[in-house]
């Protein structure tokens, strides 16, 4: 299973703050995205969009392990 | 080094205060305001949204990597989140060091590095309605920077 | 704009407080303090000496140089007098700015421009008996300077 | 009349904090310091040296007038 997480306009875009996925051998942040986007229907592909693997950034080849937090939002604008 | 994320305001000065290495000489400090004006509208709020957990490690992460960089004894972030008027203060980042060169290095390291890095989100309210702060340099510059977008992929 | 020359301590959260333009998104404040040790000799003290009438013109100086060219709001300078022991702070420097870059640079051009040109000087009391402070950066170098050495008054 | 003051370690080396010097027409920094050292007996010109008039920084071939503040010290170290 992977917890994935949306903040920001990405939580507004996909309606939700977080979802559940199955996780598959050899998945990588881009198949996790793409199962985002068939599972709310939304297409997230257009965004500006970053991503994290429990609480680090990580670039979309990076692999996920099975119970990986996973992450999606937007350029960071703090400070 | 002390990192905090919180929602309730701070004191410059009490946070300041209690942390004064003896062989200190400088110390730099950065405060980051809410605007009331940012391009053409005017702000009448802001919030700031945070990732609990992830935005606390990237803030130990910075520190870390400025400790490295700079000839420093001590630094501190404190950030906000939640709802925050105008003029009220959003972050603080502070560095103790025995000279000023390196203090000043570190401390403008640590607000520009956290700026790209830290999972904070502004949402501006104005009043014509609210918006994500969505100014990222790189994205304008056009140039390679920090996040990949998924629009290229396959490029990547 | 302001400038204090003054015998007694201050407080930096309090006249960082007494002014904060609305336009205001970045405050770059510097804090020098007494270090305990200088070179190999331990400091029991700093006696600072100042030109008064002087220094006030001096640091006024600096400041219009820094607001003609940084794009600053305001900026503060406190800087002490006197007797001070290890740890005492004896400089605060503020400036004020919509922008973090420009307050940073500001900052640091205050400083750094105040610690050549502004009359103060520093006497050391260490274990070992009273000491000034000499260091100019530009006699080390031997690199072309502030100010001029009277024995080289019959070149110039 | 020149207003001469000595700051720091040129105080110190003078042995005192301030003097009065006649005025002449067409006299100089330069000229005044070598009147301070004949006036107090001590040689200055070994010594690392700035001087002011009337609380503005200046060289040594900057004419005085007639009333001026003068002051000689050493390089500053505030800060």
């Amino acid at each position: 299973m992977l917890h994935v997480k949306f903040f920001a306009s990405i939580r507004e875009r996909v309606g939700r703050s977080q979802m559940e996925l199955p996780w598959a051998e050899g998945m990588s942040v881009a198949a996790a995205l793409q199962a985002v986007e068939a599972s709310s229907g939304v297409a997230l592909r257009g965004q500006h969009l970053l991503a994290a693997r429990n609480h680090e950034h990580v670039t979309f080849d990076e692999p996920l392990a099975d119970g990986d937090e996973l992450a999606f939002f937007p350029p960071v604008t703090g400070g | 080094m002390q990192v905090r994320v919180q929602e309730e305001d701070f004191d410059p000065a009490e946070v300041l205060a209690e942390k004064l290495p003896s062989a200190c000489g400088a110390v730099v400090s950065f405060v980051g305001t809410v605007r009331d004006y940012s391009d053409a509208s005017d702000i009448l709020a802001l919030e700031i949204e945070h990732y609990p957990g992830m935005t606390e490690r990237e803030l130990r992460r910075v520190q870390e990597e400025a400790a490295r960089r700079f000839d420093i004894l001590d630094s501190l972030i404190v950030h906000r989140y939640g709802n925050l008027g105008p003029s009220e203060r959003i972050v603080l980042v502070a560095v103790w060091s025995s000279h000023r060169a390196a203090a000043f290095d570190a401390c403008r390291f640590l607000i520009d590095v956290l700026k790209t890095s830290a999972p904070f989100w502004k949402k501006e309210i104005t009043p014509a309605g609210a918006r994500w702060v969505t100014d990222c340099p790189g994205c304008r510059a056009g140039t390679r920077h920090g996040h990949v977008h998924p629009d290229v992929l396959q490029e990547s």
